[in-house]
């Protein structure tokens, strides 16, 4: 079953990396992203199992944490177009 | 008791692993932007949260767990928001959703 | 050794990476893409160190008493080393990019190269 | 826990799918020309290659890749961005050379690569050399590959650390400005965010935490100093995207972040050089305590503080110089 959610999973990672090609907004190549991070995160934690070797989850924390910032720099980006400096558009 | 526990664990993982499907595909054949974070976050919350779930069954009251948990506690915590805040920028920049014609 | 393609599978994507990573930093003029590419064929030789440490069978070099096999925990340390230095280069050739951007307002080739000739241009006509 | 045999042949099957998914990546990276679509797809290669990793069995790389390239390096390339224009020139003729001399290459390193030993040959030369030695474990410390950054190559790993130092003080010398004296201009928070403030407020904390949990751990899991240092800064980055560049300015002075890019470099010449007191070489660890092992343990645990210190000064310091030149950038238009 392990196996078979793995599995999964990378297919899911293809799916998503399909969507992130195709775009066509810079918004959806987000998303994508983000959902790629996602499944990662889940894909190695389900490796960690396979291998017997769980206590890498660190790994999979990490994932989760820096997928974050990069969506979230990126919006900031998007919203603002600075990366924290810049005035307030009233 | 440990095959029960097995069992309910496969059974994680499987429904866990067909949300992810779901999630995926409807992210790739989705029409527009707004319905294809809908589809995604069937993946960020069911499919990862079966998932987790399957894998904690798993490695019983352990170190492993408490990882387990945090990730989950991070995933819950930090998707749903990156989505939001991405279908908020979408808004402000002037995406629109597609929605159906009044007269059909 | 017996050398087919599927034994040797890693390393032929691995030298796709990095002759398309080369692709994009010839044939591209603009210098931020060129730098990306220039990470991507990074990346690819990350992929051609650790490759061949990787034992089937083996696990992570984090030692416990269970396991007996290891990859090699060579390559590893000098990768590790290398991806901090390469997003500091990275970084260096980004600030160099932007104070190119600042000097001549754009960073596409063609139109730096352009703008050096009219003033070397002027110069000639001047002297 | 025993190792189960479907681990064996999905292990396979993950790294040779994903490669080819990045193979993928790649060419649609290549082919866009909008450069946000790149820094995205980018960042999605980063983690792609990370996951690789992890199934290639370099943990320890694989969190460096994941903290480097998801994080940090997209965050630069934006602020490069925000400097630059963002859309790409068309190219002004078909790159045919490149092209072929591309392939050319290719052919080449292709043909020199099938007689590289085959893909996990245990017999291979690179397993026979210095590794066996490496996995005794003669400094008792867990990850091999900590201790073999730590110590057995600790002249290389100072060799690098100087160079990230040298690569920060090289963009503190390019995008340095005077000093500015001005009051009254805040870098605006994403205020109109709430969602995003509050769930910001909780994650920080646990990411600067988590960065300490992966320094102070890196001798018994994946972790150590460059990656520590890295997740640490992409924290205070985090702060700064959320609150502004300003308030992270203030929780984190830049005087505070200059100093800390030379402490790191300094502690671990430092330790190098107490060895040298003690008796022994530039960079022993075994004349650091009474019990050589202890020694080693105690060099091994300033080398890495000294990595974390310097690489989370780095990066801290060029995203300051990458973000703040925007602001004075911001004002003159």
């Amino acid at each position: 079953m392990l196996a078979g959610a793995t599995l999964a999973l990378i297919v899911c990672v293809v799916l998503a990396l399909l969507r992130a090609a195709l775009g066509p907004t810079v918004f959806d190549r987000l998303q994508a992203a983000n959902t790629i991070g996602t499944a990662s995160v889940m894909l190695l934690a389900l490796f960690g199992f396979l291998n017997g070797r769980p206590e890498f989850l660190d790994l999979a924390i990490t994932y989760g944490l820096l997928n974050v910032i990069g969506v979230i720099a990126v919006l900031r980006f998007f919203r603002q177009g600075d990366l924290g400096a810049g005035e307030e558009p009233r | 008791m440990s095959v029960i526990i097995d069992i309910l664990s496969g059974l994680c993982l499987l429904a866990g692993a067909i949300f992810s499907l779901i999630g995926a595909w409807g992210l790739l054949r989705m029409p527009d932007f707004y319905t294809r974070v809908h589809a995604a976050s069937v993946l960020e919350t069911l499919g990862a949260g079966f998932i987790l779930l399957g894998l904690m069954l798993q490695a019983g009251l352990t170190l492993v767990t408490v990882k387990l948990l945090i990730i989950g506690i991070l995933i819950y915590f930090a998707s749903p928001t990156a989505s939001h805040a991405l279908a908020r920028a979408a808004m402000v920049r002037g995406i629109k959703p597609l929605l159906a014609k009044p007269e059909e | 050794m017996s050398g087919g393609v599927v034994e040797h599978f890693t390393y032929i994507v691995t030298v796709f990476l990095m002759v398309a990573g080369l692709y994009i930093v010839m044939a591209r003029g603009n210098l931020i893409k060129k730098l990306v590419g220039l990470s991507v064929f990074q990346t690819s030789v990350y992929l051609l160190y650790v490759a061949p440490g990787k034992l089937i069978g083996g696990t992570a070099p984090i030692l416990a008493p269970q396991y007996t096999v290891y990859s090699n925990p060579l390559p590893h340390v000098l990768i590790l080393t290398a991806i901090v230095v390469g997003v500091a280069t990275l970084a260096l050739g980004l600030a160099l990019t932007v104070r190119i951007k600042e000097t001549y307002g754009t960073i596409e080739e063609d139109e730096i190269t352009a703008a050096d000739n009219a003033v070397q241009d002027a110069e000639d006509a001047h002297s | 826990m025993g190792r189960p045999f479907g681990g064996i042949v999905i292990e396979t099957l993950i790294v040779n799918v994903l490669l080819v998914l990045m193979a993928f990546a790649v060419l649609v990276l290549a082919r866009t020309r909008n450069l946000f679509a790149v820094v995205v797809l980018s960042g999605i290669y980063s983690f792609l290659m990370a996951t690789i990793l992890v199934a290639l069995d370099a943990v320890d790389v694989a969190m460096t890749e994941a903290a480097v390239g998801a994080g940090v390096s997209t965050v630069l390339l934006l602020g490069a961005l925000h400097l630059c224009k963002s859309e790409e020139a068309r190219p002004a003729h078909r790159p045919w050379l490149p092209l072929l001399l591309s392939l050319a290459t290719a052919g080449l390193l292709i043909y020199g690569a099938m007689g590289l030993p085959d893909f996990a040959d245990p017999n291979a030369p690179i397993h026979q050399h210095v590794a066996p030695r490496y996995l005794q474990n003669e400094v008792d410390v867990p990850n091999v590959v900590t201790a073999v950054l730590a110590s057995f190559r600790g002249f290389d790993t100072l060799g690098e650390t100087v160079v990230v130092f040298t690569a920060g003080a090289g963009i503190i010398a390019l995008l340095r400005r005077r000093k500015h004296k001005e009051k009254g201009r805040e870098g605006i928070a994403m205020r109109d965010d709430l969602v995003l403030l509050v769930v910001g407020k909780l994650l920080i904390p646990f990411i600067l935490l988590f960065a300490l949990y992966v320094q102070f751990h890196g001798d018994f899991g994946p972790g150590g100093g460059f990656q520590a240092g890295t997740i640490f800064a992409a924290g205070i980055v985090f702060y700064a995207i959320i609150f502004g560049l300003d308030k992270a300015r203030r929780v984190v002075p830049d005087r505070l972040v200059e100093t800390l890019l030379a402490a790191g470099v300094l502690l671990f010449i430092g330790v190098g050089v107490a060895g040298l007191l003690l008796g022994g070489n530039f960079l022993d660890y075994f004349v650091l305590d009474k019990d050589p092992i202890h020694g080693q343990h105690r060099g091994i645990f300033w080398v890495e503080a000294g990595v974390g210190i310097t690489v989370s000064g780095v990066m801290l310091k060029i995203f300051y110089m990458f973000a703040s030149r925007g602001q004075r950038e911001g004002n003159e238009e």
